[in-house]
């Protein structure tokens, strides 16, 4: 590599830095050091003077480094990075040295501050005499989307990529789209109904000529990385299918949870205690009757069944509290004269509308009662002759401090909603991970609720947590966004400061690929080394620390880069 | 040992006036808000809560209702507009009619005909008593004027009858109020198996119940202070009148003209500045409906002020009257005066509103019973 | 002339260094004597950085990374902690004392720790004066 | 089931429902003209119980039944009861829900014929009513520098598409620049939020215009014309190296808007340390030599020639977009319209987005907590010198949940308030803290792993609100009820924080009339369908974004974000956009049906 020709740049920011800092001396410094071809200073390097200053240089004196001391590179070592190239040189051929920041500005003695200002750029020289030229790199995206599960998220994404014109792979492990909302009567908090609903969306979906159906389908293994992902699908056993596909949207809901568990309900045991989902096919059905064939007279709605208790699930549901609500207007409706009682832990309506909805619930003669969903959970009892009533609900009412006997004909559990059998499978074939609750973890709790570290695999709906339809579909609709985004694109940048590893000095022990919190490092078994794939690296630089070989080269991070900065940051004591 | 809820129970309290209460989701604001809620005998939100669930036994052996003086303060503040003060007046009326063996509050307060009706009957029995029993029984009034050119009432309403009137009158009141106090007392006090007050607390607590009947230092608590005071100048200004009228009617009911500052007309008119006063306030705030308290009048509310209004100034003017020496207008007056006057003691102080100026202090005498009350002997534990 | 120690720190890019610049957007002064070396995570820090800053003369060592849980790569501060502690170990075996060398986590908005911090260590320095790592290497030279 | 033959319509149309602005004579009217509609019953026509339901279902061998009104739902049940005791097939009781199809101000007849018409023929209004579409301007208008915007920006910055991001402030980042730490994570907001900031202002797609605000819209979807009013910075943000010697040297003062006025700040100033763009500005209000004249302080001591123009006057720009995302979030609710708690008149009683700043170590007693003292001149401030409070009370739901105030809940106060308790713990160790709350609302991914936790720290969490705060003898005194205790609770604290709700900015109703979108009655935007669009409006091209439509934390501002850019980069990529959904003219329905009945038919025929 040609011998480092390196100009120096000093920045005044005005008083800012020259106040505290002898600019001047500064350049004199540096101007003597080796590699140092030029060393000037100027009032703004960032202003446009400053920057074509550099340029002209580069070009005059033929310089392959730069290095500019000035503010903070969090402000402006994209600056100079721009100008750097505009004058014919690798952006990565440059270092900024942070005397504004974190000298100037913090420091009350000027000599001390510019001996500092000194080692500081005396380090950035040594630094970037060691710099390599790195290039942008980017891979193409295969406009083709796999979308995981043909619920109500799965669906809007569906729709929504394919409006776009896109190819999108819709694979549904049961034998028909529309997932839980498909089970409902009606939708929280406008009574709207469920079905009118979800059938024209299914329909769209199944007549979208970009969009293929795959149902009875499951994902075994996904293959390749961001941009191009590969799997083989086999349609209910007949031979399997190739596709090919840019990105993935993993929307494979969750399931209600199974009450038999919890002793205390005696589920199962009492024909007439049935889960939210059971009373949904009632209502479909249209009637309300108990197993004798009779209207209940009094019927009972527990909330928060293995929701927020330690024993079963300690998160909350989200979508119970509401579902609750409105089935108390549909008794209502249907049984004008019973008694309704709602046995809840807290209310909560928390969404667009929800708090008007429980408001309006409490007009339609109903009985709240509220109980610790934590230490004591009501106990359903067979009832005597004498009470007139099939079951009698002992509980502990908190509102009144009471013990209370509650009379009841059919109870109804709003049973918590958990993860599918199959996530461990389908987090395995996409790469992704589960949390403690087995919800799939995004990228970021709260900036990324929808993308995960995997590049070009996204989590959409409850599978990524309990959620209400609206805000199902937000996400959908977010995921999409994200991959219409690549997808216009035709290609998505790559970090360029990745690790690589050099095969001769790998000694295969695989310490790197534990500690990469990406999974892109893999061993190569024929030639016993580690591999990384550039494309799933983010460059932290963590393998790099761990190799004992000092196999992995962290770019524009390498140990001698590093250590040559420290060499510099001390030079002059 | 758990009790059982009873959804029904709302129906029946629906018909004493109960607001939107279900509407309650147990902030706590009201009970926070009000001054006169304490340590064990928690208000409204408590009561409302009972309600809520029908827990009839816990409602009837309550005192609660009767600590609320009704500011209001809880109805504006309250975020779901369950209007817990009315609540508590509707309690009250629920109460007395539960304390009432007769049956008859239930219906004069769940029925217009029957009060309004009932009324009338005695008012119409009253008239007739005056224009057909008395001449009957050998009366003739003279319409010939006193020395002092007083009006000779006494020859129009013969003393002594209208005393005997007025002394069988309060006994029946008396009577049935105090009946109704010893159901009070069952419900609230003796009822409860587990505990038992002894004789000592009742002797050493009874000085609360004079006390606030007589100052009524709860509704002083309140953060209004205005309307403590014409609620005490109404209050005393009617016992006053009851006393003079019933007990002491041959001193007050005279045909010789006493000096104003004589203590028979300085009572009289002292009484008659605290009624008026008192219904001035009541009336105009129930018409301006400004605060809560007058917001909401059940019928209760309107015919027991204004029967109390006509009985006060039919009492002047026949009081003018006599003194200005016009017979006829005296008499005429007299009558109208005895036909308010008889219902409203007959209906409304043992069976309609009037009755809480004897529920109240009693509620809070057994407030205190109830703090010292003592867990009684396991043997009556067994029995519950 | 008098003991300014040298203060080597290595600084997270994304919330220790961004801190750091806080401390300077909003002028909080703090001891001159700290010399700042950017990498992308704590997680990258080698054993041997650390020992070349004292083998370069550096007085005291800071690291600095994110707080637990806001690492930009997920766990590379978890990485950094482990490594640390061994670390930690073994410099005293060399006979570096404990305070010399620090693992502090600060975050994108703790600009004021940060100065505070880089005081602090400066005053410990002070007191116990210049590190003997240097010098004992270059008395071995002569030897050789 | 598809054209079905003998349907009957009821019309649900209760009286007591407050306001009825439905013309039902005039639906009826039209309902008639089907020859497939065969019985059609008002509210009032008959006692429509289970048994007349029945009966009258069986007599007219009703085989459809179509239950329209406002919240049809509500009696939906009896309806398909009634159909199954007839023997019918209750799938077949059809709601139309009108509320869905409210419009903000008034219901568009036209539409609800429409809607009538599609469920008359068995089909979804959805799938009938989709409108014609315009070519589109790529370009997009984003209003509102918050997180929804900011990520909605990126978005479709990401697949190389021209944005315009309209912020009315001197900086974006928005409410939860200003947020100390988030729940339930605890990760500090600032980091996470700060890279986003300053990836907007590189990005090359993105026109970042701060300190402006949208005067008025023109057109239609795929190409509204929009003019900007840009209000002069009077810095020139070009050259100004945000160096700060203005700052320092400007002597007139006013309190930081950013700091919720918990401190002050120059005439001259930048919003905050980590503003984007890093560039001062100055507020005319508080200049002095805006007001007199004379000053002039910061233009002698800038280093930069005319980098400061103090006579810069505002100016307007008129923009072309194809789509318009609407991010223009919230305001807090004005504590002092609750006079019981005192705010305002009690310097100690705090809002939760001053307290934020207060633990935020970029606050003004740099992140230390403190309680409220006066200077010399005495006027009430937040120093380093205060005494630390002892005792904190935090009440929920302030001007929540209250039908005095706003009927809704505010979505994120139960769980700001619990990661207030825990942070002060961990700022005060040992400090004495109560939280009254109503509800418990810790609905989110690990929000109830956090109340866990919080409930198993030292804090005292009752349920039951308190009524008033009082000063007693410089403190502070608040009476409650412990609900589950079944008691009185009276305590007197040092600080009390109310948890504030959020409520729709101010600017939300200018914006719905300029955009013709319209606002649900607790005056956030109204989105289109609530469960299938929460972030497209009735109007083509124009989406919502975050706290606008409602009250939400980060991450569903976020998902929205990302979401609302959804559809712009979509009809981008289409090069097509739909019309306003309201646009389609009621003939345009009936046709599309006639021809969709026909290809039924044949279909049935095949």
């Amino acid at each position: 590599m040609e011998e480092p020709r390196i100009g120096v740049y000093v920045c005044w920011c005005g008083t800012n830095i020259s106040k505290m800092v002898d600019v001047e001396a500064v350049t004199n410094e540096v101007k003597a050091l080796p590699n140092v071809t030029i060393a000037k200073n100027y009032k703004y390097m960032c202003s446009d003077p400053g920057q074509d200053l550099i340029i002209k240089d580069i070009k005059l004196h033929n310089l392959n480094r730069v290095v500019v001391a000035a503010c903070s590179p969090r402000i402006h070592e994209l600056t100079f990075r721009t100008a750097c190239e505009k004058a014919g040189i690798n952006p990565y051929l440059f270092e900024m040295a942070n005397v504004r920041e974190q000298d100037s500005w913090v420091h009350t003695d000027r000599t001390e501050a510019t001996n500092k200002a000194i080692d500081l750029v005396v380090a950035a020289i040594r630094r970037v005499r060691y710099h390599e030229p790195l290039q942008k790199r980017f891979v193409n995206v295969n406009p083709a989307t796999l979308i995981i599960g043909g619920g109500i998220s799965g669906l809007t994404a569906a729709l929504e990529i394919a409006n776009a014109g896109k190819q999108v792979y819709l694979v549904e492990k049961s034998d028909q789209l529309g997932g839980q909302v498909k089970k409902f009567d009606l939708t929280f908090p406008h009574l709207s109904s469920a079905q009118q609903m979800i059938r024209p969306i299914v329909q769209r979906v199944d007549n979208h000529p970009n969009i293929s159906v795959f149902l009875e389908t499951e994902i075994r293994e996904v293959t390749g990385y961001i941009g191009n992902f590969k799997t083989a699908i086999s349609v209910n056993g007949g031979d399997p299918v190739e596709l090919e596909f840019g990105n993935i949207i993993a929307a494979v809901g969750l399931k209600p949870f199974n009450p038999e568990v919890i002793s205390e309900y005696n589920y199962k045991e009492f024909p007439d205690v049935i889960t939210s989902f059971e009373f949904e096919e009632k209502l479909l059905a249209g009637r309300i009757l108990t197993v004798y064939g009779k209207e209940p007279r009094n019927v009972a709605i527990i909330h928060c069944v293995g929701s927020r208790n330690k024993k079963y699930h300690e998160y909350c549901s989200r979508v119970c509290c509401m579902a609750a609500l409105k089935y108390v207007h549909q008794v209502r409706a249907a049984l004008p004269s019973a008694n309704i009682f709602e046995i809840y832990a807290d209310m909560r309506a928390y969404g667009k509308g929800h708090e008007e909805f429980y408001a309006l619930t409490t007009h339609r003669q109903i009985m709240f009662l509220m109980y610790d969903q934590q230490k004591k959970l009501p106990v359903i009892n067979q009832a005597d002759r004498s009470d007139n009533c099939n079951m009698i609900i002992e509980m502990d009412e908190l509102l009144s401090g009471q013990s209370i006997e509650v009379p009841v004909d059919m109870v109804i559990l709003m049973v918590n909603m958990e993860a599918q059998e199959n996530v461990k499978q389908v987090v395995r074939a996409i790469g992704v991970s589960l949390c403690g609750n087995q919800f799939f973890i995004e990228k970021h709790p709260k900036l990324d609720p929808v993308a995960t570290t995997t590049g070009g695999v996204y989590i959409i709906g409850t599978c990524q947590g309990p959620k209400d339809i609206p805000d199902s579909v937000a996400q959908a609709r977010a995921a999409a966004a994200r991959i219409l985004g690549a997808i216009a694109q035709g290609s998505v940048p790559i970090e360029v400061t990745t690790a690589s590893v050099n095969e001769l000095l790998c000694c295969g022990c695989q310490t790197c690929i534990g500690v990469c919190p990406y999974k892109a490092i893999s061993y190569d078994e024929n030639n016993k080394v580690s591999i990384v794939n550039e494309i799933l690296c983010k460059g932290c630089g963590t393998c790099g620390s761990a190799c004992p070989a000092g196999a992995i080269i962290s770019k524009h991070f390498t140990d001698l880069q590093i250590l040559s900065e420290i060499e510099g940051v001390m030079s002059m004591s | 040992m758990s009790v059982r809820v009873h959804p029904e129970l709302r129906n029946q309290l629906m018909q004493f006036g109960i607001g939107d209460w279900n509407a309650c989701y147990h902030c706590g604001t009201c009970t926070a808000m009000c001054p006169l809620s304490e340590e064990g005998f928690l208000f409204p939100r408590k009561k409302i809560r009972l309600m809520q669930m029908g827990l009839k036994n816990e409602i009837e052996s309550s005192v609660e209702p009767w600590l609320c003086y009704y500011c209001g303060d809880c109805t504006s503040t309250c975020p779901r507009d369950a209007n817990p003060g009315e609540l508590m007046m509707s309690l009250r009326r629920y109460l007395t009619s539960i304390y009432d063996w007769t049956g008859l509050s239930k219906k004069f307060y769940t029925s217009e005909v029957w009060e309004i009706g009932s009324i009338l009957l005695i008012a119409v029995l009253v008239v007739i008593a005056f224009l057909i029993g008395l001449p009957a029984m050998g009366y003739s009034f003279t319409t010939e004027l006193t020395s002092q050119g007083g009006v000779k009432i006494n020859s129009f309403a013969p003393i002594h009858i209208i005393e005997a009137f007025d002394w069988a009158m309060a006994i029946v009141v008396g009577g049935l109020l105090i009946s109704n106090i010893l159901r009070m007392y069952y419900k609230i006090i003796w009822k409860h198996g587990h505990t038992k007050v002894t004789f000592w607390v009742h002797v050493r607590e009874f000085w609360r119940l004079v006390f606030n009947f007589s100052v009524q230092p709860k509704f002083g608590k309140c953060d209004d202070k205005r309307y403590w005071f014409s609620h005490w100048f109404l209050m005393s200004g009617y016992t006053i009148m009851f006393i003079v009228v019933v007990v002491f009617l041959p001193w007050f009911q005279t045909e010789k003209i006493l000096p104003p500052w004589h203590l028979q007309r300085a009572l009289g008119y002292y009484a008659t500045f605290g009624l008026l006063f008192g219904l001035l306030v009541a009336i105009t705030g129930r018409m301006r409906r400004k605060d809560v308290k007058f917001y909401f009048s059940h019928v209760s509310d309107w015919l027991f002020l204004v029967m109390l209004t006509l009985t006060v100034i039919t009492g002047i003017l026949i009081h003018i009257f006599r003194i200005y020496g016009m017979p006829y207008a005296t008499y005429i007056f007299y009558i109208i005066h005895m036909a308010v006057l008889v219902p409203m003691i007959l209906i409304e102080v043992p069976f309609s509103k009037w009755s809480h100026l004897a529920y109240r202090p009693f509620a809070v005498y057994f407030q205190h019973l109830k703090t010292h009350a003592v867990p009684r002997k396991t043997k009556i534990n067994s029995i519950n | 002339m008098d003991f300014r120690p040298k203060i080597v720190a290595f600084l997270c890019n994304w919330c220790a260094y961004t801190g750091a610049d806080l401390a300077g957007t909003s002028r909080i002064h703090y001891a001159p004597n700290i010399r700042i070396i950017r990498i992308m995570c704590s997680g990258r820090i080698e054993p041997t950085f650390i020992l070349k800053a004292f083998q370069q003369g550096a007085d005291g060592v800071l690291v600095c990374g994110c707080h637990p849980g806001d690492c930009h790569y997920q766990e590379g501060n978890y990485k950094c902690l482990r490594r640390f502690k061994l670390l930690q170990k073994f410099t005293r075996q060399m006979g570096i004392e404990k305070d010399r060398l620090r693992l502090e986590w600060i975050s994108a908005s703790e600009g004021k720790q940060f100065a505070e911090l880089v005081n602090d260590m400066t005053k410990t320095l002070l007191s116990m004066g210049p590190s003997k790592v240097k010098s004992s290497l270059e008395v071995e030279h002569l030897n050789v | 089931m598809r054209s079905p033959s003998k349907t009957c319509i009821f019309f649900y149309n209760p009286q007591f429902s407050d306001f009825d602005p439905i013309d039902y004579a005039e639906l009826i009217r039209y309902s008639m003209t089907f020859p497939n509609v065969s019985r059609i019953w008002k509210y009032h026509d008959f006692i429509w119980n289970e048994q007349n339901l029945t009966d009258k279902i069986e007599a007219n061998g009703i085989d459809h039944l179509i239950v329209a009104g406002l919240l049809p739902g509500t009696v939906k049940t009896l309806f398909s009861k009634a159909m199954a005791i007839a023997g019918k097939d209750p799938a077949n009781v059809i709601l139309a829900s009108f509320n869905d199809y409210y419009t903000g101000t008034t219901f568009d007849m036209d539409r609800l014929k429409s809607v009538l018409a599609c469920l008359i023929a068995g089909l979804s209004y959805e799938t009938v009513a989709i409108p014609d579409e315009n070519p589109v301007n790529p370009a997009t208008l984003v209003i509102g520098g918050g997180i929804a915007g900011i990520q909605a920006s990126l978005e479709i910055a990401y697949s190389n598409n021209h944005v315009y991001l309209v912020e009315k402030t001197g900086t974006i980042g928005g409410k939860m620049a200003t947020f100390d730490k988030t729940f339930p994570t605890l990760d500090c907001a600032a980091c996470i939020l700060t890279p986003k900031m300053v990836e907007v202002n590189q990005n090359p797609f993105i026109n970042l215009m701060t300190y402006c605000e949208v005067q008025e819209v023109s057109g239609e979807a795929g190409n509204y014309s929009v003019r900007i009013l840009m209000r002069a910075r009077k810095v020139n943000v070009k050259t100004c190296i945000g160096c700060g010697t203005c700052t320092e040297k400007c002597p007139a003062q006013a309190p930081s808007e950013f700091d919720y006025g918990t401190s002050m700040r120059k005439a001259i100033y930048m919003p905050f340390p980590q503003a984007v763009p890093n560039k001062y500005m100055i507020d005319a209000e508080s200049c002095i030599y805006l007001k007199t004249g004379k000053c002039r302080a910061c233009v002698k001591v800038c280093p930069v020639p005319d980098c400061i123009n103090l006579d810069e006057q505002d100016h307007e720009v008129t923009i072309n977009v194809g789509n318009i995302i609407v991010a223009t979030g919230f305001k807090p609710f004005d504590a002092k319209k609750m006079d019981q708690f005192g705010y305002g008149r009690l310097p100690n009683v705090l809002t939760s987005l001053e307290f934020e700043r207060l633990l935020n170590a970029s606050g003004p007693t740099g992140g230390n907590i403190h309680l409220r003292s006066q200077d010399k001149k005495g006027n009430w401030i937040f120093t380093e010198e205060a005494e630390k409070p002892e005792k904190v009370a935090i009440i929920h739901c302030v001007g929540s949940r209250d039908k005095n105030h706003n009927k809704y809940c505010s979505r994120v106060c139960c769980m700001y308030s619990l990661k207030f308790s825990h942070l002060i713990l961990e700022k005060l160790p040992g400090a004495e803290i109560h939280e009254y709350f109503i509800d418990m609302r810790s609905f989110g991914k690990g929000y109830e792993e956090f109340y866990e936790r919080i409930l198993e720290e030292d804090v005292s969490i009752v349920r039951g609100k308190t009524a008033k705060v009082e000063e007693r003898n410089g403190k502070l005194f608040l009476r409650g009820e412990d609900i589950l205790k079944g008691e009185i609770l009276e305590n007197t604290v040092d600080m009390v924080i109310l948890s504030i709700g959020l409520e729709a900015a101010e600017e939300t109703r200018d914006l719905s009339r300029m955009l013709g979108i319209p606002r649900s009655e607790d005056g956030f935007f109204e989105e289109v369908h609530y469960n299938l669009d929460p972030t497209a409006t009735s109007r083509g091209g124009i989406y919502l974004a975050g706290t606008c439509q409602g009250p939400k934390d980060i991450p569903d501002s976020v998902a929205q974000g990302s979401a609302a850019a959804a559809r712009a980069i979509q009809s981008i990529l289409k090069g097509k956009i739909y019309k306003d959904l309201i646009s389609i003219p009621l003939e345009t329905i009936e046709k599309r049906i006639n021809k969709l009945t026909l290809v039924q038919l044949e279909e049935k025929h095949l």
